[in-house]
């Protein structure tokens, strides 16, 4: 059964959701793949968005976090205070799981999504941090959604936006930040997690037909590749729950 | 009031303005398209998350000033297009900070509190780079003298926190909603998510609120816990029909997807840029008027199903 | 689960506990009674301003110390009977703050923040007289080290304030609210004023509801605007009719005056008050069974009227 | 017409309510006050209570702050950090006249509702401060009601629960108060002022039949008595409010 990039990017993070986590949610690909993880193999968790929706019932794909149909039978429409109050609060904060996404990352999982160049002169602006910074600097953990690619896999970021290891070990607690930090890149052609000691990304997974060599010749810094596994493609399964019942308009995929 | 005598009156060229809303939602377009067609200049602008409200007031040619922390509207435009060519090209000074920080700044304006703390974004950029530089700050006494301040939490561990960010509190000369229902006195009732509207408008001098549906003060009172806004702290109520359009307003109408798409179009060029000013905003007279220029069988389109609150099944592409 | 099951399983002896609702409104009465009757000791209990719950907790001897803005149930004990007999005898450690200064509190407590500020109190003994002695406070992990701490604003003049009062966040283990409906996964809608009960239960690590109306999850969907909490903060759901009696339950029924006025009688008197303790709420083994021993008539009384929310007209001397 | 002390109280105060304040009540005769001149001479004010309704439409005296009857009719319902948040800003907190009573009141305003004797081993022990030290930090300007009793007119509180104007003139700035303070003090038989520039009490105003000397007789503490004038006693059409409109059931009068 063949499939794209897309489609295994978001299979790949629907199986990092565990059934009851808080599932913060972006736009694109990040909203396909919390309710992917909800038919398939979390039905317990709850959609939550940061412009207040908690355990939206999505019937219809939303384009933006502040898209109405996210409001669908939710279990309260919050406010973006209460939203980013339920993730800062450790007691709830920590069953959070969020899914971002960056212009750049770094060894240590850290996000760019703010400019490319000079911060005071930049060569490319983006949007900036939206609730990017919040959610990496509050929640439990997170998934990383990047595309395979030398300058968006970069040494050093141009820009800061949002925290992952900072400059590694203890590199949170240093800054005073909540404990967490990234626990998985997904790109469009493999995985990486980060060590427990050195908190440096090290590549996890590759996907069916990509070799260690190939994610390499994609990146802008040498990762360990010794940890590799083979990643599953998706199953006809979880295909037809992503095809049919997330997105059978292709808005995303 | 009409929409024109309260921008007329509470938005003078280089105020200090907020404006409510959530990328392609709720955004107060017939007032964003009144500050335009006014030829306001110089606005210093407060968002937290705004699309279309935003980079229309920058296209527009009316924003100095941006304080921000996410300039897109989604899949239609993932970075703001007038707003990215401002900052590339230099026109436009930009301060950034995060979702929540900008909340918490707003809702130290509606506290009247100077500050509030965070946990969010030690360690990044947002702290360390400035994009208004100290000297601006100290010379502009509508500026905090600083952009964020750590703090050593003074209370020891307590709450797991040894440092905290301090936000400074924003208080705008102006903030502009729009919602689905109000008094005429200005009680507001929200439906759906309120965004971050309330604490903007609490923390402004003055309150432009423009409504779907503008009701006696009779019909919003057998269920107060329904509104969020009391009439003491709105200055201007107006009935603005598809108010909030192109963007969604829940339970009324959902975005419009051919005029965002549209609208990128435009945008990316100075010329389609320029003739769109033109025909839409400065030959209107109105919001009525530049509805009247729409398709009106894509308006029909539009319209929410009461059972989802938005448009079930639109052509979204 | 069943109200002694929530009790027994998330009130510890010494735990941190917070109890919801405002002077003679929304107590979890149902709760107190079942925390007295289990006798539960040496709780360290939060409320801002707590009539009825607070009083009869401390009666019921189950309280070592309190922090709290204001011991009263209006006019029926504009100071709380038990309440003051404990703090003039010295067996009840009490810390003072003001009501928003406490409701600060609980909401750094919701927002997990370690403190926030206030522009409350300065230059008043609520700053420099502590309840709680500095050995106290540094010898108990569960205590903040200070009770209060100013800081001089870090923005220099910015909001005007030259300085602020930080107030240690309040995070109990557990809290416990009572409200008009829940779904049985613990989504709340509150009818009415909300007080602080919101803060109180996102502050604290375990939360108790207790709830007029049980209904299923499908029934709080339509309108998720009027619900204040989700189902992921709220440990134990109990369906408790009356759970506030003799305090009131907007637009179910009334406080209870002739009980009111009947508890102070007995709480102002140690044998009155050994006698109503056992025969209300030690010998009875739940709330049904003590709102058995109510006159029915009263209770017929107290039902509140659909158009007010109370009981129009009710004889309250 | 005969009329108690009471009810010259609450229509002294009424009488202090300018049309389109926004009234802080408390419980008793406060929420009368507000009532009466509601009725009587500021038909556009706005009667507001820390629990978090705005513009209640009270059609029975509530006994409580908390009582369901305040919230009949409001424009909102809001929080108690809602309520606090209009006094603490400035742009609502200047509109609003908070009407406060105590135990103890000292020549600058100050309030003690908290303790009489030393606060840890207290003779009396009242109910605390609850919203009242928060109002008076806040708002623009208050009215106090006290009974005229030596031992509550004292020159030193045994605890400071409410800022008035602190220790006199630029007090409350040197303690990093908001600007405000209170504006009138009305007892059982006489109002008073405070003095633009020494910060302190004066009496203003004797009700009809008493005299500086009964006055002075019941405080602890001298005052300026030259600038006091008669108080003109309640009109029946005061009267008729308070009695028949305000508390028909005599709760409070």
């Amino acid at each position: 059964m063949t499939y794209s990039a897309r489609e295994m990017m978001a299979v790949a993070a629907a199986r990092e959701i565990k059934d009851g986590d808080i599932v913060f949610c972006g736009t694109g690909i990040s909203m396909l793949a919390a309710m992917a993880a909800k038919h398939i193999s979390a039905p317990n968790s709850v959609i939550f968005f940061e412009t207040g929706a908690i355990d939206a019932q999505l019937e219809e794909v939303p384009m933006a976090v502040g898209d109405p149909r996210v409001m669908l039978g939710a279990a309260v429409h919050g406010s973006l205070a209460d939203a980013f109050g339920f993730m800062q609060n450790r007691f709830t904060g920590e069953h959070v799981v969020g899914i971002l996404g960056a212009a750049q990352i770094d060894p240590f999982g850290n996000l760019n999504s703010t400019v490319i160049g000079d911060y005071t002169s930049p060569r490319v602006r983006f949007s900036g941090s939206g609730g990017a910074c919040d959610v990496g600097s509050f929640v439990g953990r997170t998934i990383l959604f990047m595309q395979q690619e030398e300058r968006k896999f970069v040494p050093r970021l141009d820009y800061l936006t949002c925290p992952g290891y900072l400059d590694g070990p203890r590199g949170r607690e240093r800054a005073g930040l909540p404990p967490g930090g990234p626990e998985v890149v997904i790109t469009n052609m493999a995985t990486f997690r980060f060590d427990e000691s050195s908190r440096r990304m090290y590549l996890a997974g590759c996907y069916p037909g990509v070799t260690r060599e190939q994610v390499l010749e994609r990146m802008g810094f040498a990762v360990e590749t010794g940890r590799a596994l083979p990643v599953a493609p998706p199953t006809p399964h979880e295909l037809d729950i992503l095809r049919n019942k997330c997105d059978p308009q292709r808005l995303i995929l | 009031m009409s929409l024109q005598e309260a921008v007329d009156r509470y938005v003078a060229d280089s105020a200090h303005i907020s404006i409510g809303g959530f990328t392609v939602n709720r955004n107060p377009m017939a007032a964003v398209y009144e500050i335009i067609r006014q030829k306001k200049t110089g606005l210093h602008l407060y968002a937290h998350s705004n699309g279309q409200g935003v980079d229309e007031l920058i296209g527009g040619g009316c924003v100095a000033r941006l304080e921000i922390a996410y300039a897109g509207s989604g899949r239609f435009a993932p970075t703001c297009i007038c707003f990215r060519k401002a900052v590339e090209s230099g026109c436009l000074q930009v301060e950034d900070y995060s979702n929540y920080q900008m909340t918490l700044r707003f809702a130290a304006g509606a506290m009247g509190v100077p500050f509030l703390p965070v946990r969010s974004g030690m360690g990044t950029d947002i702290v360390t780079h400035w994009g208004f530089p100290a000297e601006l700050r100290q010379a502009d006494e509508r500026l905090p003298d600083q952009k964020l301040v750590a703090l050593e939490n003074p209370f020891g561990n307590w709450g797991e926190a040894s440092t905290v960010l301090l936000v400074p509190a924003i208080r705008p000369d102006v903030t502009i909603i729009h919602v689905q229902t109000a008094d005429r006195a200005g009680t507001v009732r929200i439906d759906g998510l309120p965004f971050t509207d309330i604490e903007q408008a609490k923390a402004a001098r003055r309150v432009i609120v423009t409504c779907e549906t503008l009701v006696d003060k009779e019909n919003l009172r057998d269920h107060p816990e329904y509104n969020q806004l009391p009439f003491f702290c709105v200055d201007a109520v107006v009935h603005a029909p598809h108010g909030a359009f192109p963007t969604a307003c829940y339970r009324h109408y959902d975005y419009d997807p051919a005029f965002l798409n549209q609208y990128r179009h435009w945008a990316q060029d100075p010329q389609r840029h320029a003739d769109y000013l033109k025909r839409y905003i400065h030959d209107t007279p109105d919001h009525a008027a530049f509805m009247a220029l729409q398709d009106p069988r894509q308006i029909e389109r539009i319209q929410a199903d009461p059972r989802t609150g938005y448009a079930s099944g639109l052509d979204r592409r």
